[in-house]
């Protein structure tokens, strides 16, 4: 079972590297650019589990190791 | 002689290497703002180590989009010559001016240690007072000093002798121990170790001292044919 | 009366102080404003009487406590600035991040004085470390957060401890120290004075994040404070760097009349502050202030924490010279008010004022002040009991010499200073490994040296006691460099302050501090407090954490602990007595944590420093070190590590063994001499009193101490070096 | 208009970083996870443009700025 996990900083949050990045867009030219975000992307191989497995892994993972709840938040898809 | 130090924001070596070619080579040596478009007049320029724009998304990737870097580009074109270190190197990578790129150190930590390099090339403006084979100890600090490239880039680097520093005892993952690499044309070096770190007694280390002085004693040379 | 107070942690009586102040009642945002200020974090309210302890005055302070960041002089027109920083909580919840910040926040505080940041140190404490996955866990990410913040600044963080105690496993310890440079005619304070002046926000925008941080330190770590999670931000150091190099060039100009940075309690600390120091009032338009997020509320800007950002007063009319400059740096500066004569903070949102307040009734001069009760803790006539015969000798010292060498406390710290970049800016002479970090001061012959220190268990055991002996280890570390100490900074992390035992703790550590430093003539020039570092079950041990910066005249007569060349002779100075309380030796082998710790004398204590400083400036010695934690037998190890040399000792001793080897007996050093230079060293010795003993000498690469004719180490230092250097990384995986 | 770049190591490049990670589920006792790989996601609000003209500027952006395609493979989404 493969999935993928979206961490990203919670909205209250402030993003230094989103936020350096926007101001290097706008001196590129792309000055429509309102907010830039990162984020992680995580694709994992779960290996030969069920999708009901891999969800309650998932949400385990995530929650214990993948992001720190205290500032960021995750999604998750299994695919 | 006439150096530049480029700085961008974020750069954090600038004023060591400032000092290593005033101080200990005695040269001429001026900052450099990276929003200044023109390089007149500089023999050597120099990209200091450090956090350009604070290395956010990829150590370099933003400032190689400034205004400086295309007069760095002509002027490595007219064959004067470039040396970037540490942060310097990864803006070169990714400024396309040397092949490759460096990513995260293996351990995933940052290392900073003073470690054995291997001069494999004299045959550069930088390395011509060392010796082939020779083994000088220079300081490391980074994060992301782990250099890759593809089989073929690697391959036709070690044919034209682009590979001028190797670590005997690699810190960082790099393929094929490279610590440091320069262009085609050999007047563009691009090395994570700090040469200038490493060029008073003071600081119990002087293995960097001759890269300077290679530095300088190739200008003169140079001067001298014009 | 409403109850909204207790909201914001103020009791019943400091909402009537308000009142008095007011004559009316608060209204909410004022109400938070005081809430914040007044929290222990801000206002020092329970420790502020305590401080009368400490010297605070001497020949060469030229800023004392009180201000940003303490000063001290240093000859020639220059001068050291320098403050240390707890940030226990945020690291407790966010390691990482709450570490970065922490380092972020101390070296605005040194900025803030116009001085240059020459150096980082931390001090780290963490709960049990063999196989704790949460310990690890919090070692990682605070690491990896000073690192990450001091590296990009391109500051070298050149000094620190780390110790791990079962007392921690609640509450980690991050403490981040800053030392700048400056000259004397250079000095800024954080003063808003000449009315109609400008003030101006430059930095990072305002956000919800952190908002409350001050009240936030200011109680226990409970399940509730994972609530509380917008209280740890994300620490930008690129943004910080910017800022440091902006204001630099912005006090070149003469135009900034006072500089504040933006630390616990946000813009209502340093508007506050700012006006109090300058005797006169300030008026601010929230509505002007650079916001991350749409709709916040006048209160939420007032107090948010968001980091890295300052607060300039700008001498009317050259407002625009700030801002090209700033602008130059690729940030903003935004006019967000001005100076007045009223002595009061208004604050307005547009053309309506929301906060009207005296401003010196927030700032500490205006708190209230506690006296707080304190008691002895029934544990110290507990643990003060311990029959030495009851401890059983070690049958075989080669394998308790390993034991000691690769355990978590004594092992070598180099898995942690190998991630901060301790050369950048190339001044850094004596870098981590040695007992102190020696910096040279470019275009000068001098040098500084700077340590941090504190042995939490010999606190917990005796806390007067423990304390002074902190300040005078700290003091022997700077000595066996070849510097004279000069000054302190201090870090107290203590428990809760309203328990009547933990208050005694507090009291009778600053008691300790205050003398040792009154003894050595260190004055205290900065420091931070930190309570509450307790959960519901355990406090810390009480952990008064030294910073000290000592001066070095002819940076080439600097010295460092390590043996040099084979044959050298082998001193110690100093008594040995039977004096295993408290010691490393007893908690490491033997499990216990107890005992009366080794006294200090401090007459003795003082000859000893001198001589030794003496005999390095004569350029008599080759290596010194002072013996602390492991007694002799660790420090002897120690000398032998960076050149994998060898020692051949043999003593002659009526102790017990293992009390001759890890007796932690006060003021003693271990130094080492050429031959050649023997004579004239015990000729000074003899003069000055100084009791030492010749051990040996030392040798390529056997580690071999007798006693009594007795072989009782033989190992090879190779051997010794891999455990000693291994031992961290092991416990890290 | 909002956009999601996914920035990706290619495969031919180690990821010590997702190695890392692997071995931590697995002391976690997730032993069954065969792979993980860490990227980017990098979210971003282009503000007032079209859907043309947001995919015009992704692929420059891209390919100029937030990936380093020696080294990275990227993919976008606008949303
Ligand atoms: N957290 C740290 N950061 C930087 N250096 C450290 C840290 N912890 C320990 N060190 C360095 O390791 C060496 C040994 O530390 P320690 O045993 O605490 O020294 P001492 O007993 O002399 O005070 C010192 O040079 C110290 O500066
Ligand atoms: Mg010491």
């Amino acid at each position: 079972m493969k999935a993928k996990v979206f961490v990203t900083l919670k909205k209250s949050i402030a993003d230094p590297q989103g936020n350096a990045i926007k101001n290097a867009l706008h001196k590129l030219g792309y000055t429509n650019t309102e907010e830039v975000r990162i984020g992680k992307l995580i694709e994992l191989d779960l290996g030969d589990i069920t999708a009901e497995e891999a969800e309650a892994q998932l949400e385990k993972m995530c929650a214990g190791l993948l992001a720190n709840t205290v500032i960021e938040e995750y999604k998750y898809e299994i695919i | 002689m006439k150096f530049g130090v480029i700085v961008f924001p974020g750069s954090n070596c600038d004023i060591d290497c400032f000092h290593a070619v005033k101080d200990i080579l005695g040269q001429e040596v001026e900052y450099i703002w990276h929003d200044t478009k023109e390089l007149e007049g500089y023999d050597c320029i120099i990209l200091p180590g450090g956090f350009s724009y604070g290395d956010y998304l990829r150590c370099g990737a933003v400032a190689r989009f400034s205004k400086i870097m295309d007069a760095v580009k002509v002027h490595a074109a007219k064959g004067k010559l470039v040396i970037g270190i540490c942060n310097g190197f990864q803006i070169l990578t990714e400024a396309g001016l040397l092949p490759g790129a460096l990513v995260r150190n293996i351990n995933l930590k940052f290392i900073c240690d003073t470690v054995p390099l291997r001069v494999e090339s004299q045959d550069t403006p930088f390395t011509r007072l060392y010796n082939k084979g020779e083994i000088i100890r220079i300081p490391i600090a980074h994060g992301e000093g782990n250099y890759v490239a593809d089989e073929e880039t690697l391959k036709n680097m070690k044919e034209n002798g682009q590979i001028i520093f190797t670590y005997t005892n690699n810190p960082n993952g790099s393929m094929e121990n490279i610590a440091g690499i320069c262009n085609e044309k050999k007047n563009v070096l691009g090395m994570m170790p700090h040469p200038e770190r490493a060029c008073e007694e003071i600081l119990g280390n002087t293995d960097g001292r001759r890269l300077f002085e290679s530095i300088l004693l190739s200008l003169e040379e140079n001067r001298k044919h014009e | 009366m409403n109850n909204s107070y207790k909201a914001v942690g103020l009791t019943e009586k400091e909402y009537k102080k308000i009142i008095e102040y007011l004559n009316r009642e608060p209204n909410e945002l004022e109400l938070n404003m005081y809430g914040v200020m007044w929290s222990e974090h801000c206002s020092y309210k329970n420790s502020r009487a305590l401080f009368r302890h400490f010297p605070t005055s001497g020949e060469r302070v030229l800023q004392g406590p009180g201000e940003n960041a303490g000063i001290i002089d240093i000859g020639d027109n220059q001068a050291i600035v320098m403050k240390i920083e707890s940030h226990n909580h945020p690291s407790a919840i966010e390691p990482y991040q709450g570490a970065a910040t922490g380092v972020g926040g101390i070296i605005r505080d040194i900025f803030a004085m116009g001085a240059r940041p020459i150096a980082l140190l931390n001090s780290l404490r963490f709960g049990n470390i063999e196989g704790s996955e949460r310990v690890k866990y919090l070692v990682e990410g605070v690491v990896a957060g000073i690192a990450g913040y001091g590296n990009c600044m391109g500051i070298p963080t050149v000094a620190g401890e780390v110790y791990f105690n079962e007392s921690y496993n609640g509450n980690p310890l991050v403490n981040a120290m800053c030392v700048g440079i400056i000259d004397h005619d250079k000095i800024h304070r954080g003063t808003a004075s000449g009315v109609g002046n400008s003030v101006m926000y430059i930095g990072a925008p305002t956000g919800r994040d952190g908002m409350g941080g001050a009240s936030f330190a200011s109680v226990e770590l409970t399940e509730e404070s994972e609530e509380k999670k917008s209280a740890v931000q994300v620490g930008d150091p690129f943004m910080e760097k910017l800022l440091l190099e902006a204001c630099l060039e912005l006090l070149e100009t003469g135009s900034i009349v006072g500089l504040q940075d933006l630390g616990a309690a946000g813009l209502t600390s340093a508007c506050c502050e700012t006006a109090t120091r300058g005797e006169g009032g300030m008026e601010i338009d929230v509505s002007k202030v650079p916001r991350r997020e749409k709709g916040m509320l006048p209160v939420e800007i007032m107090i948010s924490e968001s980091q890295e950002r300052m607060l300039l007063i700008v001498e009317k009319g050259r407002e625009d010279e700030v801002r090209k400059i700033v602008e130059k740096w690729g940030l903003h500066a935004v006019t967000i008010g001005k100076v007045t004569d009223n002595g009061r903070l208004v604050v307005k949102d547009k053309d309506e004022v929301v906060a009207d307040v005296p401003a010196y009734s927030l700032d500490s001069s205006g708190a209230p002040k506690y006296y707080k009760e304190y008691q002895e803790p029934l544990y110290i006539q507990q643990v003060k009991r311990l029959q030495p015969e009851s401890v059983p000798e070690p049958k075989d010292y080669n394998e308790t010499l390993m034991n000691l060498l690769s355990s978590p406390n004594l092992c070598s710290k180099e898995w942690v200073y190998k991630q901060y970049d301790h050369m950048v800016r190339t001044s850094t002479v004596v870098k981590p490994g040695s007992d102190a970090a020696v910096m040279r001061i470019r275009g000068t012959k001098k040098g500084i040296a700077l340590t941090v220190d504190c042995n939490g268990r010999y606190c917990y055991l005796n806390p007067r006691v423990g304390s002074a002996i902190a300040v005078t280890e700290a003091a022997r570390n700077l000595v066996c460099s070849g510097a004279k100490p000069l000054a302190v900074t201090d870090g107290l992390n203590f428990g809760s302050p309203d328990k009547p035992d933990r208050f005694r703790q507090f009291r009778e550590s600053i008691i300790g501090i205050g003398e040792a430093c009154r003894e050595l003539d260190t004055p205290v020039i900065s420091g931070n407090v930190s309570f509450y570092n307790e959960t519901e079950t355990q406090a810390i041990y009480p952990t008064p954490i030294i910073g000290m910066a000592g001066l070095i005249e002819d940076i080439d007569k600097h010295c460092t602990m390590h043996f040099k060349d084979e044959k050298d002779v082998i001193i110690h100075i100093g008594e040995t007595k039977e004096e295993l309380g408290g010691s490393e030796y007893l908690s490491r082998i033997h499990g216990l944590e107890k005992g009366a710790i080794p006294k200090l004398d401090f007459g003795t204590e003082k000859r000893h420093q001198a001589f030794i400083l003496s005999a390095i400036e004569k350029g008599l010695l080759k290596s010194a070190h002072d013996i602390s934690d492991g007694g002799l037998a660790i420090a002897l190890a120690e000398c032998c590590m960076e050149k994998e040399l060898g020692i051949k000792v043999q003593m002659e001793s009526m102790l017990r063994t293992d009390v001759v080897l890890f007796s932690e007996s006060q003021s003693r050093f271990v130094v080492s001499c050429s031959p050649e230079a023997l004579t004239e060293l015990q000729r000074l010795m003899d003069l000055q009193e100084i009791p030492y003993e010749i051990l040996g000498t030392v040798e390529s690469e056997d580690f071999v101490i007798d006693i009594n004719n007795k072989n009782i180490v033989a190992l090879k230092v190779k051997d010794m070096k891999e455990a000693w250097k291994g031992a961290f990384q092991c416990f890290m995986k």
